[in-house]
């Protein structure tokens, strides 16, 4: 088991399910997908300075090595995108939703949802 | 001086292993312990004594053998002490909300050997099931 | 100097914070604390309606005492866990009547009670005059909230006079 | 260092001013905000112009941010093509503007303006930087800045368009970011023209991946360009979105095939070893598709709005059959037919929204109504903006056309294109026929005319300059291509490209 | 220079008319004509100046450059062909416009009519005259669209615009086709100007592109001039007012095929392909076209039909590819000209005096309008070919010609199908003539008013009609050397020797007229028994074929598109997640190398490994659990836990710090819209479907996680980043590597990054400020709780203990802000830190009371972080450094020590001021219309308890 | 000796972790999986400062301080939803 395989299949597994849950058809699991679809992306930017330990790029006397800052930058600025554009889209469809009554996206429009029984998410699947 | 540095590495390794130890004990009874009411009481040891330990430990790591302060890992303990308690409190509050609302999950018995809370007096009941009344001192940002 | 400083006490916590942080006691570092520890009561006092005056040295003691407590109960505990099957574990619910009146009092002694293991606050009546507590292991709830009342509550009146 | 040599950083920093400057007086005085928008997009365009004339003796700018040496520092490059970018947005910003504030929409909310200043600022970003992950965020800039304005107005059909919008966009983003992953991973630099001279390097063992980088990074692109069959996002987003709004983002499409024409030469071209030109094999066929299914929706549209939004799909089409064949010709001709087929497209939008104004409940369906207001006008604004979009003469998109006609001649599937351009001009044109002789010349009882809204012409006014300025586009078509294969000759050349970005580095 | 300046004014003349008819279009009718008139009339006038050098043998040419790149110039070109074509154009337009005044009603829209009628003409002349290929197919679309728009002009007639419509898609396509041909042809010949082309025939017949050119070519011709079978369009392009047919149909529009075929002879002409396609599809519609109009009934259907065969006639004359044949192609062009539009305005004359063009209504017209009589007659006696009038001289032309081309082998096949054409045209011309001005009335309140219209009305036929006769007469004087010099053109080269004359003794050709004057008549004798016999056949409409299969082709196509543009995001995303899946697989495969690299991996420590299982399973929960919406939250924030510890061991600590930021902000947000959002787990989608999606999903992750190994399995290619970390310090001034990226080495980065998170809080803010309204309005008012709630709304001991951490937590923000540039921090985990201190308060004590208790604006903080980032930017300007030039110092503060100051720390300053604006802004906004719906709700409850009391 | 104590934490952390993952999973109650990921977050500080220990580096300091901070949040967000549905009110 080597930390690079680690990450590669975490990044898989993640792409996996966000792919998967991006396919459904209310906008909240749609979400969910990217969620964990730009998890995986900040992974993946972040992996193509490779993987180093115990290097934080913080300059230290006698350190010459370092883990690779830059990919770092680059995942914070990309964090704080997504961040953004999660929470617009989040706010979006939900403001969608009062607008139509719908959160579907897949084209077939249902309307009232609100009829619906009340549903506590808590215990475990049925 | 040697003596010294064994003895630094023992007590900074006791604190590791105790904080560690404890951290274990207090996720495994949360595994074991009958309901959630008794699991509440594990993390509270990985909170305290747990990382508290390891803390420890590390200060006098940083300091015995790097020969630097880190007083300020004690700001983790702090903010811990602090806020802990407030995870168990809420966390406590909704298994009693569910005890009302939905007295069974699935058949199983949420109750737990500790049985249903007491009342606490005739005139008052328990701030989860009765809005707080205003006099009283629980009724903080109430407006 | 009330108004320049509203709350001493959490002045000198944040000086005190912030000498931490910095983890070094310079010059610099030790201005920088007191203004944030001016500024910042200040800005944030709108979010402090009550101002309970406190009785530090009592809350040092009590802290000490405190600190004491979990480590022992600590040990308690953890034989429970290890050691003690399910059914002979005696959990109970304890209401403890409360003779504090300030919510910082009670919420201190409901903190206290929650950080030391064995016993988690769940909750407040809604008259503000019990505490609900969840014990791990109390086979005599009354002893134990005489306990709790004696050494915690009787010192925190006197931290919070 | 005298003020010119920041021209190059102004397009950028104008609407970065502007934007926050209209969001403070907008509430109070929204007079000052409209001033604000203004000022600034003349602003933009004059630096535009400015940059236009810089660029045209050949010479290739770089402006390095922060006095970082490229390529560790980002980097802005003011070539041929991005002068004529910058000039476009700039000009077309305006056209928007003008019909925004006539038509009132910018009142809807008191966002636009600070929207709309954002909106160029990330256009302009996009056109300037040289830098592979400052384009991510300039797209990004760019994409938020549309949604806001996408959602303008909002209502049932913008918010239900939005997510999708939204959510498409934010998973191509997430693409963009895995190939620049890659690419970093492979390269170690994220300045293109650097890229560029490193790809050169890659041993034979990690072309492949280089490869996959490479069409991500075209996919990503396409999506952007709404080319088949990642278009499916663009119908509905553009028929519902404000008019005004619409016709600016009559541009966005293209952001993405600038991208590509910017990426694919630059970073994968002939040195790219396995990676050379990889997408270019797709990309033709993708196009003709486009074509098809673009002008395919304009020959069905039921509303003015909706022929538009696919109006905007076909000529992306057609300019990216263009595109695909990446010789000097063809490039050029595409750069002709891009800057064309956006006026084209705003026009659209805008006469739809003239029509829709006057036509009350009937909007711009196409179906006969009552006879409206300044039906003769708008006819004539009408006619117009079908005769450029589907290329007719004589407005700009017939030369555009016989460019792409004469140029790809030499690709090996020219059958094909000529086909495709050709026959998507007929069925194009039969559209147009059906939809205005529906609304301009059939019209139902007069009686219903009671009840349509008295609408000032001046509306009329930003359509009106747009159809000029497509006249003026075919009227002084010659210097016009010229600079546009010069543009597209600096844009293959990416050797001297990396000369003045690198420099002595 | 003078010639340029004519040629100019001739050339855009017609143009200039039109402009100012529109911007006089709402004065009188007297106006427009007027203008039209005298813009032909000038035309004309120019042109006739010209004729003398033209017929010289000088041919006058001027061009300017237009568009170099594409060989397009502005040349135009009079030759004798030219000058013929300009005049017939002209001439007949300064007829046309004088009669049309006095047809059309003053009520009408006149303007747009004689506007779009001077464009027609413009675009025709450009096409006699330009000089340049390309050039000569601008004005040839142009003519397709002026075209469309006079036969339309009658916008309220559906058959006028369906007319309009049909014209405009058979004649623009068929301009479209020609464009692929003259694109060809002049590729081929190397050049786009006329007369370079007309020299390189050789060149042209030997490409081997020259079959398709040809073939695209003619299909552009006889789109144009109505050849079989494209023909269908011209007798609906009737619906058009009949000043415009008549233009239509003598000498212009069908014309410019004809011209076409002409102009291009020299080079097209001569090969077996060229004579077999274009003289038998000229036979076809020749004989095709006289068949039909014998049996039209409608006068204007009549003369439509007509007017097909004989342009069959033409082309079959251009395309026997002999001269002789060309010339007189070239003398029928004038000829028909003449009658054709005489004809038409004789057809208008009635209809305008009786109210009806039906044939079977009219007849004896003669007695009651003499002059309309003599003058239809005539014209169409030259248009059956009798003598002695022009028609007779160019038929009998043709007949000889028939006689000298074996088509497909066969001599006779031509002579014989010719002659039948010929009295077929004898036929249908007798018996307009015949039944409409001879014989007896057959319907009286048709001729309740007939009687001759003004001088005005009938001038222009007459006049035409007088040239008619004079082209039979005295053909040499009248038209020889015209003639002769057109021909030279057409041919490239002196055309043989021409004798116009009515006699020319006893020949095959006479011989074969008289035979088809005596069929011609015999078939009108027995007009009424053939008609039986042509209704017994069954017939297509064009018209309705081609409605249909166009309302067909949209139904389908329409059906088509809306199915593939479908609203569905879903399909949006999987065609994006299936190219990107192909491209990954294609890369793979394709591309060379093996997957894994040769960089060896490291050892994953327990605490890894296990944190990976974590992520993992938590990964799997949400998948399977994403129906119980809360539930996934939470193992969401399991992953996100997870992330941020994978950040802290791979040696990124601002990044695990993000992460954990970020993470919390996120929940709060995702719960604050959850709470709205319905929690009805979503119907599980069919299997198939949901089997495809994890198909799809596995070759992602594999793809994905796949270039992730390739990508860690490698050795860095010596990435630019040494140079950041060298300088960090040096050049930056700070420690923290990634801090000084975020703020100075890629600070554009980061501006353009607050930028979008500023952009999101506005555009947030905009979506929730109008939620109140409308039908979200409705729906929150009408918001109801969906699962009981216990009445605590604020636990005291979290109010509490939130209460001391407010300080606490801002102390720490701001440490961590000072020392970002040094340690891990910055600017904007301090911002998500001091964020999540007030969005405790809001959490803890509620919305108002916290509200109530916050100073600033958030578009302020924005707007002004914004600006100050930028100002920052620009402050470098000031001393001659780019934008975004950082400079910093160390400042020795007494007492205190060392201290420094870098601008990149204020630029961080604005990063701060944005991204706890933008925070604040989406979570506050949010929770705010969740107060509304619980306000609503608490409402409706106590409404409910009225209810139940 | 420190070395050692430091990998036997990071065992024990690591089974720590693996109960929290159990009873997460597990559940039954919606509280008892907020009860495993509060303490998961709490092990994870401890398994941060060990991390600090272990390669006696300060720099991972503030990621641990900040989850002490803020990583309650997530739970008591989590229970403020499950008693009143509307977290902020
Ligand atoms: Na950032
Ligand atoms: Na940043």
């Amino acid at each position: 088991m080597t930390l690079e395989f680690l990450l590669a299949s975490a990044i898989g597994v993640l792409v996996a399910g966000g792919i998967y849950l991006s396919l459904r058809a209310r906008t909240f699991q749609v979400v969910l997908g990217l969620t964990l679809f730009s998890y995986a992306v900040n992974l993946f930017l972040f992996a193509s300075g490779r993987l180093t330990i115990n290097r934080p790029p913080i300059l230290q006397k006698g350190v010459t090595e370092y883990a690779d800052p830059l990919p770092q930058a680059l995942v914070l600025t990309a964090i704080v995108i997504t961040f953004g554009m999660t929470a617009l889209a989040v706010v979006l469809s939900l403001r969608s939703f009062l607008e139509t009554g719908s959160d579907q996206v897949d084209g077939n429009e249902c309307a009232g949802d609100e009829d619906e029984g009340p549903d506590l998410n808590a215990g475990p699947r049925a | 001086m040697t003596a010294l540095h064994s003895l630094a590495d023992i007590a900074i390794s006791a604190m590791i292993v105790i904080g560690a130890t404890f951290a274990l004990i207090g996720s495994w009874g949360m595994v074991r312990l009958p309901t959630l009411m008794e699991r509440l009481h594990g993390p509270t040891k990985a909170t305290t004594l747990g990382l508290g330990g390891m803390l420890v430990g590390s200060i006098l790591y940083f300091h015995l053998v790097e020969g630097k302060w880190a007083l300020h890992e004690l700001l983790i303990s702090l903010f811990l002490f602090i806020t802990a308690p407030i995870s168990a409190n809420m966390i406590a509050k909704v298994h009693l909300h569910q005890l009302r609302v939905k007295p069974d999950v699935d058949g199983l018995d949420p109750v737990g050997p500790a049985g249903m809370p007491p009342i606490p007096s005739e005139d008052s009941g328990w701030a989860t099931y009765e809005a707080t009344v205003q006099t009283s001192p629980a009724a903080v940002a109430e407006m | 100097m009330r108004r320049l400083i509203p709350h001493p006490g959490l002045s000198v916590l944040l000086v005190i914070v912030w000498l931490l942080m910095a983890n070094a006691i310079t010059v610099g570092g030790l201005l920088m604390g007191i203004v944030i520890g001016i500024l910042l009561p200040i800005f944030t006092a709108p979010f402090w309606p009550g101002r309970p005056s406190v009785n530090y040295r009592a809350g040092i003691a009590f802290m000490a005492l405190v600190l004491w407590d979990i480590i022992i109960a600590n040990f308690q505990v953890a034989a429970i866990i290890l050691f003690r099957r399910n059914r002979d574990i005696r959990p109970a619910w304890l209401s403890i009547p409360l003779e504090l009146e300030t919510p910082e009092a009670i919420t201190v002694l409901a903190g206290t009670i929650s950080l030391t293991p064995g016993t988690v606050s769940a909750d407040v009546s809604s008259c503000g005059r019990f505490l609900l507590v969840h014990a791990l292991d109390a086979s005599d709830p009354a002893s134990e909230i005489a306990r709790i009342k004696s050494r915690y509550e009787a010192r925190l009146k006197r931290v919070f006079k | 260092m005298s003020i010119a040599s920041h021209f190059a950083i102004a397009p950028v920093v104008i609407p970065a001013l502007a934007a926050p400057f209209a969001l403070l007086v907008m509430r109070r005085r929204r007079w000052l905000g409209v001033g604000i928008s203004f000022a600034s997009c003349a602003a933009m365009l004059a630096v535009a112009l400015l940059l236009l004339r810089a660029a045209s003796d050949g010479t290739i700018r770089t402006y390095e941010l922060g006095e970082w040496p490229a390529p560790f520092g980002i980097v802005l490059v003011v070539d041929r093509l991005a002068a004529i970018m910058l000039t476009l947005a700039a000009t077309l910003s305006l056209i928007a503007l003008l019909h925004a504030v006539i038509a009132r929409s910018d009142r809807k909310g008191w966002h636009f303006h600070p929207m709309f200043q954002f909106q160029l600022m990330g256009l302009n970003g996009a056109f300037l930087t040289g830098d592979l992950f400052n384009l991510f965020v300039f797209f990004e800039v760019l994409l938020i800045a549309s949604y806001g304005l996408m959602l303008h107005g909002q209502g049932p059909a913008r918010l239900k368009a939005g997510v999708q919008y939204v959510i498409v966009n934010i998973v191509g983003s997430s693409l963009f970011l895995i190939a620049l992953g890659l690419l970093y991973a492979l390269t170690g630099t994220l300045n293109m023209a650097d890229m560029g001279l490193r790809v050169a390097e890659i041993p034979i063992a990690d072309q492949g991946l280089l490869r996959v980088a490479a069409l991500l990074l075209a996919s990503v692109f396409a999506l952007k360009a709404a080319i088949v069959p990642l278009h499916l996002w663009l119908p509905r987003t553009y028929a519902v979105s404000t008019p005004a709004v619409a016709a600016l983002f009559a541009i966005m499409t293209k952001v993405g095939v600038y991208a590509m024409i910017r990426v694919i030469p630059q970073i994968f071209g002939d040195d790219a070893g396995a990676a050379a030109w990889v997408p270019a094999p797709y990309l033709l066929p993708a196009a003709m598709l486009t074509a098809i299914v673009g002008f395919g929706g304009v020959f069905v549209a039921r509303e003015l709005s909706e022929q538009a939004a696919y109006a905007v799909i076909g000529s992306t089409g057609t300019l990216m059959i263009a595109v695909a064949g990446w010789q000097p010709d063809t490039l050029g001709a595409a750069i002709y037919y891009l800057v064309h087929s956006t006026l084209a497209g705003a026009t659209l939008f805008l006469v739809a929204d003239a029509v829709a104004r006057r036509r009350a409940s009937y909007a711009d369906r196409a179906t006969p109504g009552p006879l409206f207001q300044d039906r003769q006008l708008v006819a004539v604004l009408f006619m117009g903006a079908a005769i450029a979009a589907t290329g007719l003469p004589p407005l700009s998109g017939f030369i555009g056309k016989l460019l792409i006609l004469r140029s790809v001649a030499d690709v090996p599937s020219w059958g094909w294109a000529w086909g495709t351009i050709l026959g998507t001009t007929l069925i194009g044109v039969i559209g147009f026929a059906r939809t205005g002789s529906a609304i301009f010349w059939n019209e139902t009882e007069a009686s219903a005319r009671a009840q349509l809204p008295q609408v000032s012409r001046a509306d009329l006014l930003a359509p009106a300059i747009a159809l000029a300025l497509l006249a003026a586009l075919s009227i002084g078509a010659g210097p016009v291509t010229d600079y546009g294969h010069a543009a597209a000759r600096q844009a293959l050349d990416s050797a001297s490209t990396a000369r003045a970005v690198l420099g002595g580095h | 220079m003078a010639l340029e300046l004519t040629l100019y004014t001739l050339v855009f003349l017609p143009f200039l008319a039109a402009l100012l008819i529109t911007t006089v279009s709402a004065r009188s009718m007297a106006w427009h004509s007027g203008l039209a008139a005298s813009g032909s009339a000038l035309g004309l006038a120019i042109v006739l100046s010209l004729a003398g050098r033209v017929l010289d043998g000088e041919v006058l040419g001027i061009s300017a450059p237009w568009v170099p790149a594409l060989g397009l110039d502005f040349s135009l070109m009079v030759d004798p062909l030219g000058l013929l074509f300009a005049l017939m154009i002209l001439g007949i337009g300064l007829l046309v416009v004088i009669f049309g005044h006095f047809y059309l009603a003053p009520s009408e829209a006149t303007g747009r009519f004689f506007a779009s009628l001077m464009l027609f003409q413009g675009a025709m002349l450009g096409i006699a005259i330009s000089g340049n290929v390309l050039l000569l197919l601008v004005f040839w679309e142009l003519t397709s669209l002026s075209s469309f728009l006079l036969i339309g002009f009658w916008k309220h007639k559906a058959e006028a615009r369906q007319g309009a419509r049909m014209a405009l898609a058979v004649t623009g396509g068929g301009g479209l086709v020609l464009i692929a041909g003259m694109v060809l042809l002049g590729s081929v010949a190397g050049s786009f100007d006329l007369a370079t082309i007309l020299q390189r025939a050789d060149i042209v017949q030997a490409s081997p592109l020259y079959p398709v050119m040809l073939i695209l070519i003619l299909i552009g011709c006889f789109t144009k001039s109505a050849q079989f079978p494209f023909h269908f369009w011209l007798p609906h392009a009737m619906a058009a007012p009949t000043p415009v047919s008549a233009y239509l149909h003598s000498a212009t529009m069908v014309k410019a095929g004809v011209f076409l075929l002409a102009r291009f002879w020299p080079v097209l002409s001569g090969t077996e392909l060229y004579t077999a396609i274009v003289s038998s599809v000229g036979l076809i519609t020749m004989l095709f076209g006289a068949w039909v109009a014998l049996f039209r009934h409608d006068l204007k259907s009549i003369l439509a039909y007509s007017t097909i065969s004989q342009l069959g006639l033409l082309v079959m004359l251009l395309g026997f590819s002999i001269k002789m044949a060309a010339v007189g192609a070239v003398l029928h062009i004038i000829n028909h000209a003449a009658f054709k539009a005489a004809l038409f305005m004789s057809a208008g004359i009635v209809d305008h005096e009786t109210g009806t063009r039906d044939i079977r209504k009219l007849g004896g017209l003669g007695k009651v309008m003499p002059v309309t009589a003599l003058v239809a007659t005539l014209a169409a006696a030259s248009m059956a070919g009798l003598p002695p009038l022009g028609g007779f001289i160019s038929k009998e032309m043709m007949l000889d010609e028939t006689l000298h081309v074996g088509l497909f082998g066969q001599p006779w096949l031509v002579p014989i199908v010719a002659t039948l054409a010929a009295a077929l045209s004898v036929a249908y011309s007798l018996r307009f003539a015949a039944h409409l001005f001879f014989g007896k009335p057959r319907d009286a309140q048709a001729h309740a008013k007939a009687h001759d219209p003004a001088a005005g009305m009938w001038g222009s036929p007459a006049f035409l009609v007088a040239l008619a006769v004079l082209l039979g007469l005295i053909p040499m004087t009248l038209v020889g050397p015209l003639v002769t010099a057109a021909a030279s053109a057409v041919l490239g080269e002196t055309a043989p020797p021409l004798g116009l004359a009515l006699w020319h003794g006893v020949n095959p050709a006479l011989g074969m007229s008289v035979v088809a004057v005596a069929a011609g008549t015999l078939i009108v004798w027995q007009h009424s028994r053939v008609l039986r016999a042509y209704e017994g056949l069954r017939h297509l409409d064009a018209k309705h074929l081609f409605e249909q299969t166009l309302s067909i082709a949209d139904k389908r196509v329409r059906k088509l598109i809306v199915a593939i543009h479908a609203p569905s995001l879903q399909r949006m995303l999987l065609a994006a997640f299936a190219v990107v899946v192909l491209f990954i697989a294609e890369g793979a495969v394709r591309g060379s190398g093996s997957l894994t690299g040769t960089r060896a991996g490291q050892p994953a420590s327990v605490m890894a490994i296990v944190a990976w299982g974590l992520l993992i399973a938590a990964t799997v929960a949400v998948v399977l659990e994403h129906r119980q919406r809360f539930l996934v939250l939470v193992y969401v924030s399991v992953i996100g836990l997870v992330i941020a510890l994978a950040f802290v061991h791979l040696s990124a600590p601002d990044l695990a710090l993000t992460q954990i930021s970020v993470e919390v902000v996120t929940i709060l947000l995702l719960l604050l819209a959850l709470n709205l959002l319905p929690k009805r787990p979503p119907q599980l989608s069919g299997n198939g479907r949901r089997l495809r999606d994890a198909a799809l999903a596995l070759l992602g992750g594999f793809g994905v996680g796949g270039a992730a190994w390739a990508m860690l399995t490698r050795p860095a290619n010596n990435p630019i980043s040494g140079y950041h970390v060298a300088n960090s310090y040096t050049g930056g001034g700070g420690t923290n590597i990634v801090n000084v990226t975020l703020v100075d080495f890629r600070g554009f980065d980061t501006l353009g990054e607050i930028i979008v998170l500023g952009i999101a809080g506005l555009a947030i803010y905009a979506l929730l400020d109008t939620a109140a309204r409308g039908a979200a309005g409705a729906r929150l008012g009408t918001w109801q709780e969906d699962m009981p709630h216990s009445p605590e709304r604020h636990p005291m001991m979290f109010v509490m203990a939130t209460r001391i951490l407010l300080p606490l937590v801002l102390a720490a923000g701001i440490y961590i802000f000072l020392r970002g540039h040094n340690q891990p921090g910055g600017g904007f985990i301090a911002a998500l830190v001091i964020a999540i201190a007030f969005l405790l308060q809001y959490l803890a004590s509620g919305f108002d009371w916290t509200d109530a208790r916050r100073k600033v604006g958030e578009h302020l903080l924005i707007a002004s972080g914004v600006l100050v980032a930028v100002a920052t930017g620009l402050g470098s300007l000031v001393f001659g450094a780019n934008f975004l030039t950082s400079s910093f110092g160390y400042f020795h503060v007494p007492l205190v020590g060392e201290v420094e100051l870098a601008t990149a720390m204020l630029f961080d300053v604005g990063v701060l001021c944005v991204v706890f604006g933008a925070v604040m802004q989406a979570l506050a906004q949010l929770s705010h219309i969740a107060q509304r719906a619980a306000r609503a709700h608490a409402a409706n409850l106590a409404v409910r308890q009225e209810d139940g009391k | 000796m420190i070395a050692h104590a430091v990998s036997y934490a990071f065992v024990c952390l690591a089974l720590a972790l693996c109960c929290n993952l159990w009873r997460l999973l597990r559940g039954p109650t919606i509280g008892d999986r907020i009860v495993a990921m509060d303490t998961m977050v709490i092990n994870v500080i401890a398994v941060i400062v060990l991390i600090g220990i272990a390669t006696a580096r300060g720099t991972y300091y503030e990621a641990a301080l900040i989850l002490a901070m803020v990583g309650f949040i997530g739970t008591v967000a989590y229970c403020k939803f499950l008693l009143r549905g509307d977290i902020v009110e």
